[in-house]
């Protein structure tokens, strides 16, 4: 038998108190595809960051191709054939995608780079593995989907026989996420053996081969996944059963929000183009679409952040297109943002600033330009306690807080104040099943309360498992509305394609 | 008024261009090299008044004068790993570590040459550089004076642009560097170190910084004072800004603000009765000017002043 | 022989590399070493620190405090009244107060005006330069008498002036000189060190001032409009041991009668007739029969 | 090797790191003390009898210590909201010279009640208009704020030699170039008779009071946390960014400006271009090492002007170069900054 490509044997690691790893023990055959997961703060990433040579193991040891691996040293885990996909990008955004594969590359000592040969060798990469890119573009003008792309050239360029993926994608729409599976599966083709981390769990069934599961901390179970269920593994992660809400019908009353011939154009550029769309109470509009078509712009525009060039925007029938993102929120429209670490929350802060921060000069929280701390504190404690948050008081740190939770506190902030209306960007990504459950949950309570939510969102399930309706982006466009009933995953699909005049798949 | 135009094409003015540029453009290049990755270094003050008294100071006893720069950029060196131990491991708060090295290198420069050198009625002095003379090259027409008639450390410095911009842009040594100063985590995932970078651009930087000190006590002139590198180090710190942190255009920014000032000179003759300080304080405000009209394009490096520690969150 | 040494404390706002405060820490080590007086100095001391430095050799015992109250007269003033015991001797532009506060100006003037003449008659260019540190009145006034001594010898003579906004800057200086040169003029009036060797690169003359240059610059250097302060030294000195009040003004000891000041210039290098013509003003000067103008305006 | 947060900080290391810092920079200083052949011990002693050995030890470093301690809460309040203001010495002339000018020309004869307090708030609105070009320039250009404020210092200072050369010259003044003075009943008391410690220390203190209560009690201390944290998440929270960043650099330039006020109503009576021995830069110094907390702006300042004092008298009392001064307090300076950071973490694996 062949040794295994990867073992990790018995490693730990503890962060202060905290035992992040606790004598997890993997292994990973030649040309396998494994699956890990795990709730968020099981200690996925800290392991592959062990393996990787960013930490270095209490204990336990770690071997590639039966060799064992030195501890704490990237350099090493590259040589020995590890690459890695970090959960955070690892790129530059001011230097170009050569730059960003060839660093590290060469003896940095070599008197002039071969940067001729390395374009023409990243370019047969791209061909061969089926990751198109411009080597000469500027890291920060691709999208998301590129950049990932960027990401796993960069691990292949350094001959990578392992590739570990850390949540791949978190931040991909559907088709471009299967678009990578497939990928990865011609490269397992080409002798590549796969760890990646998901909390997707159609994904882990649909590309894995066997399935490895963490909870705080510890390796909980194995699975071969031809022998699992997405309903097992939900549960073996988070160790009681947990099952997404279900949307209850409701008759939607009148618009709340209304867009019409909303046009956005920055920097020169049209963002938004002549789009129109209607929230009613009591409704879950679902925008969906591949990233990159216009959805931030939309959440700025629905958060305050841009203004329409043309074209009118209203809320409860009054004009809303030049309202601040104060004065929105007095006029009662919550949002939640598309990214809780760089908008959401400001990691430095307590919770309880966190908690107020939209609110910071309402006289619920402020008088004579003070704050009122105490009730302040006060709300953040009953935030806590009503959105379950974990792990947090009002005084804890918001860094500290998990992703989901960090999700929950954004969400309870929002939700506390009645919105009427209610802009929902992204608002589960990179959240475990069971946080999901959690978000989703409240976002039906809001809209069975009355409250009229436009939910922006990449991930396909949850767009069908929410919304009401449906309407596709595309290049700054929006498809004309669909009802969820009429919507499936193949129809939405090639909205998300820009296939709008097709008749019904009835 | 045509009179202070026309001093603008006497090749009087650009030789003295050349000179006055000399230290900002080795101060600058340092800075530079140092903020490309990803470390500010407000000590360019202390470091540089350190080279301008080492570098002498080792002619004075008797080294020649190429040990004497040699000299002053092992003590900017000095200065520079003392900054980077400070900031790059430790992580410390580049303000205070620099401005920190500001006072302790000048305090200390002037300190040793009061407890190493007799002061007279003069301060002693050395033989310092001379300006070279390439036979038929310097008595070209207006080239000569201004290209060929300069001391050796000026074709150093020029040189010095030349090989850092290379390094920058061409070398795996300057693109890993270059990506210290925008993402130190990028650096590490492929296997770099980008502590011991960016010590090595700070001491390497500084080692540069030395060099410009000492240009001013080996060539600009032969003795040491106390407080004579007057601020040329902050300059410094301000042409990289408008370098946009490249080295082709820290020359530009360098031989601008030396014009502004060699002309300044001039004009103080040619338009009599005009209150000196506001001579003086032209090349500044035209600094912040010229700051103004290229700020759109400037690109900061993005993690230029953020600490990197490994293994943190 | 009788007496112990009077112990002088002197606190320079510059460092003592300054030619100014040079010409005076190289007064006192002499003294020193004459038995004179003993001595202890602070140098480059801030104004914000320098009436503190005062009080603290007033209590710490020294019986004269020297210095230069330029920047901080009020202060100054203020520290002298709190101590009558101790002198106060200050290089100041005002005038005594009290019993103890005395002052003195620099006044090499009649040197750099000797100095002028000579100038003027050596130019070619009939253009002269001089480089400055700030226009305060005790250069403004040098660089005037040196161009009121040109005028003597040269009444169509065309001047020029840099100041360089700083008093340590010797490249700056040197530039500074460099660019008059190429203007025109062919003999500087250095009040800054650098100026001598801007001149020397160009193969233009240059006068000193303060100090005799002439050793450092040879060639360059032919004339230097010297200050000694040890007159005054021996004169505030005497006033202490004998008890006198020292509240007066010490200036005239830095006049030429008083030996003050000097012109030490290179014979070879200027023309006979000029030294003559000088030498008679000279004359003149030490007698009283001439007095240099004194005119403390910023040099245009 | 790598640096951790501790969970928490042990009394005594907290205690003793600073003395350590002081007590490593003293022995760097004794080698250079003992190299001028004095006695290193017989130094120390002359260091603490300058800093704090009588009254007028005392009343000089508290004096010392109040510039400092604006110009510390200015780079504060800046850094706090992530503005790096390296123009306190350039705002902090300001404040000084049109102090002075208004103090002679315009408040000069009216009830010093009302005149007081009017020339400090000018001092500020001086200070604070020079830092409001550099950080509007920011918000509308981009344009970086360290460089505009740095080359602003320059300007400043030769703008001051310009007026008081030229139309602030005090005519009456002993020919030194001087600002006209500020009227005798404008200025600041003495708060020790006979001393130059005087009632800007009070000021000071309550600026430093007020600072204090604002970053920590009021909405827009808050917003301007939040605006220096995370400038994109405060601005979806609806924090107006130009106008807390607008309002800090007014805030951070006042101080400053403030610190040139209490200085020429305090101490000297009028402007001249060496009325500051930068103190501008070294608040930057006595604000980091506070780690930007008010309360510790005050005990850096005070630590600082101590170490400064103490060591120039020592310079005085024996035979050592006065520069050692300047040595002393940078190596304190550096060394205290690595003993802060060694109370808050430890060295780990
Ligand atoms: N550098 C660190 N210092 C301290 N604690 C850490 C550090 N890195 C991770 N942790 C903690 O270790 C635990 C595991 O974190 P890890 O990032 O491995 O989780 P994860 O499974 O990848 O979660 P997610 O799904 O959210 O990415 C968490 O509680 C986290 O807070
Ligand atoms: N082989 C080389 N030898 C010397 N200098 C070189 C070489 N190759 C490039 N350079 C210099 O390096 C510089 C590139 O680095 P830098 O970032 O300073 O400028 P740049 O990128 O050319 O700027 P710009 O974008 O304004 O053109 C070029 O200006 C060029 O002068
Ligand atoms: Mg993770
Ligand atoms: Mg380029």
């Amino acid at each position: 038998m062949t040794p295994a490509a990867l073992e990790l044997d018995r490693i730990t690691k503890r962060f202060g108190p905290l035992v992040a790893n606790d004598a997890v023990s993997l292994s990973l055959a030649q040309g396998e595809v494994l699956a890990l997961l795990g709730e968020n703060g099981a200690g996925k990433t800290t392991l592959m960051n062990i393996l990787f040579g960013h930490y270095r193991a209490d204990e336990g040891e770690v071997r590639v191709m039966g060799r064992p691996l030195p501890p704490g040293q990237p350099r090493a885990a590259i040589a020995a054939g590890v690459g890695m996909v970090h959960q955070h990008f690892t790129l530059a955004g001011n230097l170009t995608v050569l730059d960003n594969v060839l660093i590290g590359s060469e003896p940095l000592l070599r008197l002039r780079s071969r940067r001729a040969e390395a374009r023409t060798r990243l370019l047969d990469l791209a061909a061969r593995f089926g990751l198109p890119v411009d080597p000469d573009a500027r890291v920060a003008d691709l999208s998301v989907g590129e950049r990932q792309r960027v990401e796993i050239l960069k691990a292949l360029y350094r001959d990578a026989r392992i590739l570990i993926l850390d949540e791949p994608t978190a931040v991909l729409a559907r088709p471009e996420a299967e678009r990578l599976f497939g990928t990865l599966r011609g490269m397992t083709g080409q002798g590549l053996s796969i760890v990646f981390i998901s909390h997707k769990l159609h994904e882990v069934m649909a590309a894995s081969d066997r399935v490895a599961v963490l909870r705080a901390g510890r390796l909980v179970a194995e699975r071969r996944t031809t022998d699992t269920t997405p309903a097992e593994l939900a549960e073996l992660m988070v160790g009681r059963r947990v099952a997404r809400p279900r949307r209850a019908a409701r008759a939607p009353g009148p618009p709340v929000l209304t867009a019409d011939r909303v046009t956005v154009v920055e920097k020169g550029e049209t963002r938004l183009d002549a789009i129109s769309f209607e929230v009613r109470e009591g409704e879950i509009l679902g925008i969906v679409g591949v990233s990159g078509n216009g959805q931030a712009t939309l959440g700025r525009l629905l958060s305050g952040l841009a203004r329409p060039s043309t074209g009118a925007l209203a809320l409860g029938g009054r004009d809303m297109a030049r309202l601040s993102p104060r004065a929105l929120v007095r006029e009662g429209v919550g949002r939640i943002p598309e990214d809780r670490h760089a908008e959401g929350a400001i990691g430095e802060l307590a919770v309880w600033e966190n908690a107020i921060l939209e609110r910071a000069r309402d006289p619920a929280f402020a008088r004579a330009g003070l704050v009122r701390r105490a009730a302040a504190r006060a709300f953040a404690a009953d935030l806590i306690a009503r959105f379950d948050i974990r792990g947090a008081g009002p005084d804890t740190r918001t860094r500290l807080l998990s992703g989901g939770n960090m999700q929950k506190l954004i969400l309870g902030r929002t939700l506390a104040m009645n919105p009427r209306f209610v802009l929902a960007n992204q608002p589960t990504r990179g959240l475990d099943e069971g946080a999901i459950a959690a978000v989703h949950a409240r976002l039906l309570e809001a809209r069975e309360r009355g409250a009229a939510i436009l939910l922006i969102s990449e991930e396909l399930e949850e767009a069908l498992g929410l919304a009401d309706r449906l309407q596709a982006i595309v290049k700054g466009r929006l498809s004309d509305p669909i009802p969820a009933e009429e919507a499936d995953t193949r129809r939405l699909g090639l909205l998300m394609a820009g296939v709008w005049e097709v008749p019904h798949a009835a | 008024m045509s009179d202070a135009l026309d001093l603008l094409w006497t090749a009087s003015l650009w030789a003295a261009v050349l000179r006055i540029a000399t230290p900002l453009i080795f101060g600058t290049l340092g800075a530079l090299l140092c903020e490309r990755a990803g470390v500010l270094n407000l000590g360019i003050e202390g470091i540089m008044t350190m080279g301008a008294m080492v570098g002498w100071l080792t002619v004075h006893l008797g080294g020649d004068l190429w040990t004497g720069l040699l000299a002053a950029a092992l003590a900017g060196a000095a200065l520079g790993l003392l900054h980077a131990a400070l900031t790059v491991p430790l992580g410390l708060s580049q303000h205070v570590s620099g401005l920190g090295i500001t006072l302790f290198g000048s305090a200390l420069a002037y300190y040793l040459y009061r407890l190493l050198v007799e002061v007279g009625d003069l301060p002693p002095t050395i033989e310092p550089f001379q300006a070279i003379r390439v036979p038929v090259l310097s008595d070209l027409p207006f080239l000569g004076p201004v290209l060929f008639s300069q001391a050796a450390p000026t074709y150093l410095a020029l040189l010095c642009a030349g090989v850092l911009a290379f390094v920058l842009a061409r070398t795996p040594l300057g693109l890993a560097l270059r990506m210290t100063g925008e993402n130190p985590h990028a650096v590490e995932a492929q296997g770099l170190n980008p502590v011991r970078l960016r010590v090595g651009a700070v001491v390497a930087g500084s080692a540069l910084m030395g060099l410009g000190g000492a240009f001013l006590t080996t060539a600009a002139f032969n003795s040491f004072f106390p407080t004579m590198v007057q601020g040329r180090g902050w300059i410094c710190i301000a042409l990289v800004v408008f370098a946009s942190w490249r080295p082709g255009r820290a020359l530009l920014g360098a031989l601008l603000f030396a014009l502004f000032d060699a002309w300044q000179l001039r004009l103080q003759q040619a338009v009599p009765g005009v209150p000196y300080q506001l001579f003086l304080m032209a090349p500044y405000l035209l600094s912040i000017l010229a700051l103004v009209l290229v700020a759109r394009r400037a690109r900061v490096p993005e993690a230029l002043m953020v600490p990197y520690r490994r293994g943190e969150r | 022989q009788g007496t112990p040494p009077l112990r002088v404390a002197a606190v320079h706002a510059s460092p003592v590399e300054n030619a100014w405060n040079s010409r005076v820490h190289l007064a006192f080590q002499q003294a020193a070493e004459r038995g004179l007086i003993a001595y202890e100095f602070s140098e480059g001391v801030a104004a914000t620190d320098y009436p503190r430095a005062m009080r603290e050799y007033a209590e710490s015992g020294a019986r004269l405090v020297w210095g230069e109250s330029f920047a901080v007269e009020n202060e100054a003033r203020e520290v002298a009244a709190d101590y009558p015991d101790t002198a106060f001797l200050m290089g100041s532009s005002g005038g005594p107060s009290g019993d103890n506060f005395g002052v003195f100006g620099t006044r090499n003037h009649e040197a750099a005006f000797l100095a002028g003449m000579l100038a003027g008659a050596m130019s070619q260019s009939g253009r002269f330069g001089s480089v400055g540190g700030y226009p305060i009145p005790e250069v403004n006034l040098l660089i005037n008498a040196f161009r009121f001594g040109v005028q003597e010898t040269r009444p169509d003579a065309t001047f020029s002036n840099i100041f360089i906004g700083a008093w340590f800057d010797p490249a700056k200086a040197k530039e500074a000189a460099i660019a008059q040169i190429d203007g025109g003029a062919d003999i500087l009036f250095g009040e800054r060190i650098g100026t001598a060797d801007g001149a020397a690169e160009r193969g233009a003359k240059a006068i000193g001032s303060l100090i005799d240059y002439t050793p450092r610059y040879p060639g360059t250097v032919f004339a230097n409009a010297l200050w000694n302060y040890g007159p005054t030294i021996e004169a505030i000195v005497a006033d202490v041991q004998a008890g006198n009040p020292t509240g007066r003004d010490y200036t005239e000891y830095s006049f030429m009668r008083h030996g003050g000041s000097e012109l030490v210039f290179v014979p070879e290098e200027v023309p006979p007739e000029a030294v003559a013509a000088m030498q008679a003003r000279e004359a003149e000067i030490r007698s009283g029969a001439f007095e240099v103008p004194i005119d403390a305006d910023e040099p245009a | 090797m790598r640096l951790e947060r501790r969970t928490h900080v042990p009394l005594a290391a907290a205690a003793l790191a600073p003395l350590a810092a002081v007590g490593l920079a003293l022995l760097l200083a004794a080698g250079l003390i003992a190299a001028a052949g004095v006695s290193p011990l017989a130094a120390y002693a002359e260091l603490l009898r300058g800093a704090l050995g009588s009254r007028l030890a005392l009343t000089e470093t508290l004096a010392r210590a109040t510039p400092l301690i604006l110009t510390g809460l200015a780079a504060a309040v800046a850094f706090r909201a992530r503005v790096w203001n390296i123009g306190a010495e350039g705002q902090f002339y300001g404040g000084a010279l049109l102090t002075a000018w208004a103090g002679h020309a315009l408040l000069a004869g009216g009830p010093p009640v009302l005149g007081v307090p009017a020339l400090l708030l000018l001092g500020m609105a001086a200070g604070a208009l020079l830092l409001l070009g550099p950080v509007a320039l920011r918000l509308s250009l981009g344009v970086d704020e360290v460089v505009t404020t740095l080359l602003l210092n320059f300007a400043v200072l030769l703008f001051v030699g310009l007026m008081i050369e030229g139309p602030l010259r005090d005519p009456l003044a002993f020919g030194w170039p001087q600002s006209v003075p500020v009227a005798s009943d404008l200025r600041l008391p003495d708060l020790v008779p006979r001393s130059r410690l005087h009632v800007g220390l009070l000021v000071a203190l309550a600026a430093a009071a007020l600072v204090w209560a604002v970053n920590a009690r009021t909405v827009w201390g808050a917003e301007t946390r939040a605006a220096g944290l995370n400038p994109r998440a405060a601005a979806f929270a609806g924090v107006s960014l130009p106008r807390t960043l607008l309002g800090v650099a007014a805030l951070s330039g006042g101080l400053a400006g403030l610190g040139g006020a209490t200085e020429v109503l305090g101490v000297t009576g009028s402007v001249t271009t060496n009325l500051s021995p930068g103190f501008g830069t070294a608040g930057i110094v006595v604000a980091m090492l506070a780690g930007l907390h008010p309360a510790g702006v005050v005990a850096s300042a005070v630590f600082l002007a101590t170490v400064f004092v103490g060591a120039d008298a020592m310079s005085r009392a024996t035979e050592v170069p006065s520069f050692i001064a300047d040595v002393i307090m940078s190596a304190s300076l550096l060394a205290m900054v690595v003993a802060l950071l060694l109370v808050t973490h430890r060295v780990a694996r």
